[in-house]
């Protein structure tokens, strides 16, 4: 996409660049740890080069998302504050599901949805980096007892369904949200998309134009 | 030894049902703790059958060595004295896979095939389809596998399955010189226990019985205990093990739901997307900014 | 753009559904699973009797090797004998560990000899320690040999050199250890049935 | 040994392991059966099982035989004699004693001789000055008839059975408990178990090692515990006996193939110097009968004495040289193990072999060991291992802190084979001679004991021949005609040790037939000539190799009765008998006590049944001759006569070092009168002021004596050297469980980490609190478990008056915690 007058930044390339080596980091613990999860998944080993690879890679995978996704969050935390108008916008989500804008209230660079999103991911990481450093059996878990390996054995299979459902919901609102993407991949939307999805947000940037 | 490959009950991480129509009858071993001298020769006999050496430690202040079961220790003695209204009794329990029939590890290991039930009733380790995670430590209720430092893989007694698949006993119970451990059916041991415990009895011990806790749908390593009532003086074996609320639900109800769940989402999304189509700019908006191009 | 898509499409969407398919029951996973090669098919197997206690268990020692000319024999694996009518196939944790004892790094290979004063072994040939040996003997016995008391009684006996025999030695061992030290004359014979 | 001779006639375990099933009663005391010989104790478990057996342990420790009794009881160590007097008191006071039995198989009828007495701890005869007994007046009264007296009432004075009663009637329950410590009621209930099996139809089996022999009245406390099982009537049952658990697996064979400073083989004694004469040598040892009808077996010696000397001599052995009597050297004294190393102490002592015997850690007071073996000129060590005794001129620091330039001893080391690189027999505790294969060559250059032997012999046999020298006789003409001289075959050795006949051997009752051709091997030593014309090694050994085979070898393990008896595996001696005495289970008229268990009976013609009837086989019940057919009086001696150093009924001695520092008998008195002490040894005990703790040594059940710490699979087991102590004492020491502690005895130090335990309990004995320090042996400077201290670094250099064998159970010690 131009760099010219009919588009405004979103994001930067650092912010891209770290958004997406969390998201292939992403996509790679939730294939390795879906490989771990159920039986009929475990082929997804293959991409790693077999069980035990998948086995030593996904945590250090993960240390390399969590890291990767903190630098993302100190980023976003400020944007990511709820605001009123945040609120009345989740009232009114239903009618966004269904292709309808029209009493949508303006949203500001992140949308309610968004930072529902946010808040979600944000706790799931957390309980999957504890847990599963807790579950690290050659590094760590030798130094828990094993009931609590047994409930963070728990607390990281559901937060990591969370987390991919959400992920889906998150990669999935992008595939429909048209031109979204391109924030993610070029930087730039065009004035177009900023104001029909994040008014508010359009308006700060443009003064109004 | 190719049929013995089909005479399973269950593997680990496998959905599909192993061949299973072969009948074999179901083993047991039984320790008889009343008779157990501690003499550590079970520990050899694993040691030397198996081709494992444990590491020269050091002592402890205890008798009990190596201290703990280990990759190359697949059982251990645990030595308790015990102070009871009979005055002092050393108990002696001979710890090591319990061979449960409905195992703990081999519902969490994730690796196929890494964890398989025989027919009859031997939970053995396949290290070489082993991934090395330690599910298996997580799920079992008597903390019995151990994870190799050397290569990663876990170990745990195999009730010498190789001995038992060409009809002999396990190592260890060939070479108790008491008769403390004895092999055999399932069936079998159960009625010879009848007639231990019945001789405990008659001995002053009123609380004598077997161990086979139906918490893991019973085991195929059975204890005659001469206080049954408290299976915590053996060096704490649980009174009532079970898989436990959390690895079942991490291991049963989350699996299937989670799967159903994702799939559901992803399916939604789907439909979602070519019922209601993409979410564009407005056509209002993009004549708003026509003039602009 | 729109390629972008598809392959996002692709691996969410698609990898999920067919995951999702296989969850149903169309398991590619392959799971065979056979226990351990019983190591005892085919071994030469030689009876015989614990050396430690005097209960004398009975043993099968197994050999590597089917005593073809060009293959050596070497003990890989002890058992108890299930026909020995005391031990019964058991054995204690001793017994059980026979096969360290006959392999263990320190079983002497050689014959070896510690000059007087000196800080180390010397490996030496058997002529050489038969030799050493008989001399020192000999020198010895014709030295310090008693032949008559201050009686005047004959004694015939070599008191400046013991011998102390074996507790496990096997008994023809013993019949002629005992035969060749009485030939010659000591008295400081003993065993190891005190201790 | 040296006191089931005496009491029965030949020094060995009555019964056999699997016969221990049998019984109904299991004394385990003096010996540790579950540890120290785990698949023999099988039966003991067997007998639990399936015989509903009472299992009794007595031990300063609650062992892992304990772990399994019904019925445990704590004693001070060393004070055995005491509780078995005290059980002895019972049985006769409560009147349990199998009358029959004592009144027919026992002395118990015989008049001793006037003159012996026992008062104040000592009996009729002491010399203060050389410690010994004048044992003249320790005999029976004998009539004209050169027969010993006898009252079948049992009511004269001075029959065993009063002299008996008035003896151990000062051990009652309270003199007990305060000599041992055992509380009162716990005595009680064991006399009461064990008195249960004065019936006819109920047994006791009992088990010891080296718990008792290893006390400096080790003999006597053996001895007591036979005299209880004589008065239960217990001895030649199937389920009884006084068993006697032998530590190493061919102790039995070397010890009856006489590998001893005063024996030959089959229990034949050497000369004294005091025995110029051949005949007379002869005659004191062919004992007539005691009493009328008696077989006293020994009556044959002659026989088998000079079938032994034609094995050793051939030809050279004739009538005309009394079967070359001088060749056979003669005795001064006796040269033991701890003579041989007093004798090294004071520089007497120039050369000496060890043959796969480690002494440096198993005789007592490891420094002066060393200082022995340094003055040595030469030490030729001949083991499959490298042992701490070829090694006692290294220097391992602490463990062995000597300077190897100082030591100016030759060291010869030579490798030999061990069990599974030869053929050959070994003789278990149950007399069963049973022969191994070889399995697999030896590691390097490595030989077996015998080509060792041989291949020394050879050589200075050459030497002899080209020099000349000292005395060459015996060696030049000692009989060597194997097939391959340098390497003599187990096969022909052993053929050798069975003997064979030298001549024709015509039936004396029928001289139309010969028994044996010239050259056939021995059926047994009923064969045997004093003619010259039969030779035989070992003569309690003849019919281990007959003319139809190696009988030892022999592996039908059917057992048709289903006492165990399994006559047709491997051949037991003597004549393969299993069950010693075995007549004894019968009573006068024939018909066994008990219906159950039935090993011989008459049959109207002979005496037959599950086992091998050790008795003539053609003699009618009724006929006067008794079971024990090795004694001249034939039966079993309650009153020891003058077989014993100390007396001929046992007598509470405490430990040469006591906690007490009394004896509560007879202070005067306080340990053996009779021991022999040497001088610089008798400086070297500790007094109980710098020493206040009982410290006792003992086996493991993972290790086996110094050999398994070679060995990988046994290091893993116990890889580090530890004490045990009782959690009282720890408390007393400020010790918790895993410190390393300091234990010293007036001869040395060790260090190892503490075991504490609620095993080991104090005692309260004579008003006193003792508490026991236990020291398993085990460890040592050499080896794949870590380096530990030779535990007879702390032992004292004192032995058995009779046997010689070191007191390494009761010794006393002091403890702290390692402050390093």
């Amino acid at each position: 996409m131009k760099n010219d007058q009919n588009t405004i930044i979103r994001y930067t390339p650092s912010e891209r660049a770290n958004h997406w080596v969390s998201a292939i980091t992403f996509i790679l613990l939730a294939l390795s740890g879906l490989a771990l999860f159920h039986p009929a998944f475990y082929p997804l080993t293959q991409f790693f080069g077999g069980g035990v690879w998948t086995r030593i890679l996904h945590p250090f995978i993960g240390i390399v998302m969590a890291i990767s996704f903190s630098i993302m969050f100190s980023s976003f935390r400020q944007l990511n504050v709820m605001t009123p108008a945040d609120r009345e916008w989740l009232g009114h989500v239903r009618e966004i599901a269904a292709g309808n804008e029209r009493n949508m209230p303006e949203s500001g660079k992140f949308n309610g949805g968004q930072k529902v999103v946010f808040r979600l991911m944000v706790s799931c990481m957390v309980l999957l980096i504890l847990s599963g450093i807790v579950i690290w059996r050659s590094y760590f878990a030798f130094m828990f007892p094993r009931a609590v390996i047994r409930l963070s054995s728990v607390v990281h299979a559901v937060s990591a369904t969370i987390m991919i459902a959400v992920i889906m919901f998150h990669i999935y609102a992008g595939i429909w949200t048209k031109e979204s993407i391109d924030a993610m991949l070029y930087g730039r939307v065009r004035r177009a998309w900023a104001k029909q999805h994040h008014a508010a947000w359009f308006r700060q940037m443009t003064g109004g134009k | 030894m190719a049929l013995q490959s089909l005479d399973i009950t269950r593997r680990s991480a496998t959905t599909i049902p192993s061949p299973s129509q072969r009948q074999t009858p179901e083993v047991a071993k039984l320790i008889d703790i009343s008779k157990c001298i501690g003499c550590k020769a079970c520990q050899v006999a694993c040691m030397e059958w198996n081709d494992t050496r444990d590491v020269v430690g050091t002592n402890h202040g205890v008798l009990d060595n190596p201290m703990d079961l280990s990759e190359n220790s697949w059982t251990v003695m645990r030595y308790a004295e015990v102070q009871t209204d009979r005055g002092l009794e050393w108990l002696i329990r001979k710890d090591g896979c319990m061979h449960c029939a409905n195992p703990g590890c081999l519902k969490s290991c994730p690796a196929p095939g890494a964890i398989v039930q025989y027919s009859n009733g031997i939970v053995d380790f396949h290290e070489e389809n082993c991934i090395g995670c330690g599910y298996c430590i997580t799920g079992c209720p008597f903390n019995i596998p151990r994870l190799s430092n050397k290569d990663s893989k876990v170990y745990k007694c195999t009730l010498c399955s190789d001995r038992v698949a060409v009809g002999l006993e396990p190592a260890c119970v060939k070479t108790c010189p008491t008769g403390a451990i004895v092999f055999g059916t399932k069936e079998d041991m159960l009625h010879h226990a009848e007639g231990r415990i019945a001789d405990l009895k008659s001995r002053g011990f009123a609380d004598a019985g077997i161990y086979d806790p139906k918490g893991v749908g019973g085991t195929h390593v059975m204890y005659v205990l001469q206080h049954a009532d408290r299976p915590a003086l053996y060096c704490g074996l649980p009174k009532d093990p079970s898989i436990g609320a959390m690895v079942g639900l991490w291991k049963g109800a989350a699996k299937p739901l989670a799967s159903f769940a994702l799939a559901a989402g992803a399916l939604g999304a789907f439909l979602h997307y070519v019922t209601k189509g993409p979410n564009k700019v407005s056509e209002e908006i993009e004549k708003e900014f026509e003039n602009e191009k | 753009m729109q390629v972008t898509r598809r392959q996002f499409f692709k691996v969410c969407t698609g990898g999920l559904v067919t995951s999702s398919i296989a969850a149903l029951g169309f398991s590619p996973a392959k799971a065979l699973a056979e226990v351990r090669e019983f190591k005892l098919a085919s071994t030469t197997e030689t009876r015989n009797t614990c050396p430690y206690c005097s209960v004398s268990c009975g043993l099968i020692m197994h050999s590597m090797g089917d005593k073809a000319k060009n293959a050596e024999l070497s003990i890989f694996h002890i058992e108890g004998d299930p026909d020995h009518p005391v031990n019964r196939g058991t054995l204690c944790p001793k017994g059980a560990g026979l096969l360290d004892f006959i392999h263990s790094p320190n079983r002497l290979r050689y014959p070896e000899y510690r000059a007087p004063g000196s800080n180390e072994w010397k490996r030496i040939s058997w002529d050489e320690a038969f030799d050493k040996v008989s001399r020192l003997m000999k020198n010895d016995r014709d030295k310090n040999f008693v032949a008559k008391n201050d009686a005047g009684v004959t004694v015939n006996r070599w008191l400046t050199t013991g011998f102390l025999a074996a507790s496990a030695s096997s008994n023809e061992s013993g019949h002629v250890t005992h035969k060749v030290v009485r030939s010659t004359g000591i008295l400081a014979f003993d065993n190891q049935a005190r201790v | 040994m040296a006191s089931l001779a005496p009491t029965f006639g030949r020094g060995a375990m009555t019964n056999h392991w699997v016969d221990i099933k049998n019984a109904d009663v299991i004394l385990v005391m003096g010996g540790n059966a579950a540890e120290a010989h785990p698949c023999g104790f099988k039966w003991v478990t067997e007998a639990k099982a399936h015989n509903h057996a009472t299992f009794i342990v007595i031990d300063p420790r609650f062992t892992r035989s304990a772990a399994v009794a019904d019925i445990y009881a704590p004693l001070r160590t060393g004070t055995d004699i005491a509780f078995l007097g005290g059980l002895i008191n019972y049985l006769l006071s409560h009147d349990k004693i199998q009358h029959e039995y004592v009144k027919a198989y026992t002395n118990a009828a015989f008049i001793v001789k006037d003159g012996y007495s026992f008062d104040d701890g000592l009996f009729s005869g002491y010399d203060g000055a050389t410690h010994k007994y004048d044992k003249s007046t320790w005999a029976y009264e004998v009539g004209p008839d050169g027969f010993a007296k006898v009252d079948e009432t049992l009511q004269n004075p001075r029959c065993v059975m009063q002299l008996l009663t008035q003896h151990f009637s000062r051990y009652t329950p309270d003199v007990v408990s305060n000599i041992c410590g055992t509380p009162k009621d716990l005595f009680l209930k064991v006399c009461d178990t064990i008195a249960t099996t004065s019936a006819p139809d109920r047994t006791m089996t009992i088990l010891y090692a080296l718990g008792w022999t290893q006390h400096s009245v080790g003999s006597q406390m053996i001895r007591t515990a036979a005299m209880a099982q004589l008065l239960l009537g217990n001895v030649g049952m199937a389920g009884g006996g006084v068993n006697a658990l032998r530590g190493h697996s061919n102790i039995q064979g070397l010890t009856d193939l006489g590998l001893l400073s005063n024996l030959l083989p089959g229990y034949l004694t050497l000369p004294d110097e005091k025995e110029p004469d051949f005949k007379g040598f002869i005659a004191k040892r062919a004992l007539k009968p005691l009493r009328p009808g008696q077989m006293s077996y020994w009556q044959n010696y002659e026989k088998f004495h000079v079938s032994l000397m034609k094995t050793w001599f051939g030809k050279a052995a004739a009538k005309e040289n009394d079967w070359c009597y001088d060749w056979l050297p003669k005795l001064d004294k006796v040269y033991d193990v701890l003579m041989a190393f007093e004798l090294m102490h004071q520089g007497k002592l120039n050369g000496y072999f060890c043959q796969g015997f480690n002494p440096l850690g198993s005789i007592p007071n490891k420094a002066k060991l060393i200082d022995g073996l340094s003055k040595l000129k030469y030490l030729v060590v001949i083991d499959p291992l490298a042992t701490e005794t070829s090694c006692f001129w290294e220097n391992h620091g602490e463990y062995n802190d000597v300077d190897p330039s100082k030591i100016q001893t030759e060291v010869i080391r030579l490798p030999s084979t061990c069990f599974a690189e030869e053929n050959g027999s070994l003789t278990n505790s149950g007399r069963w001679l049973q022969w191994h294969y070889k399995g697999a060559p030896p590691p390097g250059d490595a030989k077996p004991d015998a080509d060792i032997m041989a291949g020394i012999f050879l050589k200075l046999k050459e030497l002899y021949q080209k020099e000349g020298g000292a005395f060459p006789d015996p060696i030049l003409n000692l009989s060597w005609d194997y097939k391959i001289p340098r390497s003599p075959a187990p096969e022909e050795l052993a053929m050798e040790y069975n003997g064979k006949a030298l001549a024709d051997l015509i039936d004396p009752k029928d001289k139309t037939k010969t028994i044996l051709k010239k050259g056939q091997q021995l059926d047994g030593f009923a064969q045997l000539m004093d003619d010259g014309s039969t030779a035989c090694g070992c003569w309690i050994y003849a019919g281990a190799w007959t003319e139809k085979g190696n009988m030892m070898a022999r592996r039908d393990n059917s057992d048709p009765s289903g006492l165990g008896n399994t006559l047709n595996w491997a051949f037991a001696w003597p004549a393969n008998r299993r069950v010693l005495y075995n007549r004894a289970s019968c009573d006068l008229s024939g018909k066994p006590w008990d219906p159950k268990r039935k090993l011989i009976y008459w049959d109207g013609s002979k005496w037959t049944g599950a086992d091998v009837p050790d008795f003539k086989p053609d003699i009618e019940p009724g006929n006067s001759m008794n079971p024990f057919i090795m004694q001249p009086e034939g039966v079993g001696r309650l009153f020891g006569l003058d077989k014993m150093a100390e007396g001929p009924f046992p007598e509470h001695y405490e430990p040469f070092e006591t906690p007490i520092d009394t004896n509560p008998l007879h202070p005067k008195v306080i340990s053996n009168p009779a021991a022999r002490v040497f001088k610089n040894d008798m400086e070297a005990f500790g007094k109980s002021k710098d020493y206040p703790y009982a410290a006792t040594t003992y086996r493991i059940t993972e290790h086996f004596h110094f050999w398994t710490k070679h060995t990988r699979l046994a290091a893993i087991l116990q890889p580090e050297q530890f004490i045990e102590i009782g959690e009282e004492l720890a408390k007393e020491k400020g010790i918790n469980a895993g410190d390393r502690v300091k234990v010293w005895s007036n001869r040395g130090f060790i260090k190892a980490m503490a075991v504490v335990t609620k095993r080991i309990k104090p005692l309260q004995v004579n008003g006193k609190t003792v508490h026991h320090v236990g020291i398993p042996i085990h460890w040592g400077f050499k080896g794949i478990a870590k380096s530990g201290f030779l535990a007879n670094t702390l032992t004292p250099f004192v032995g058995d008056a009779n046997t010689q064998t070191p007191e390494f159970k009761s010794f006393l010690v002091n403890i702290e915690k390692d402050r390093r």
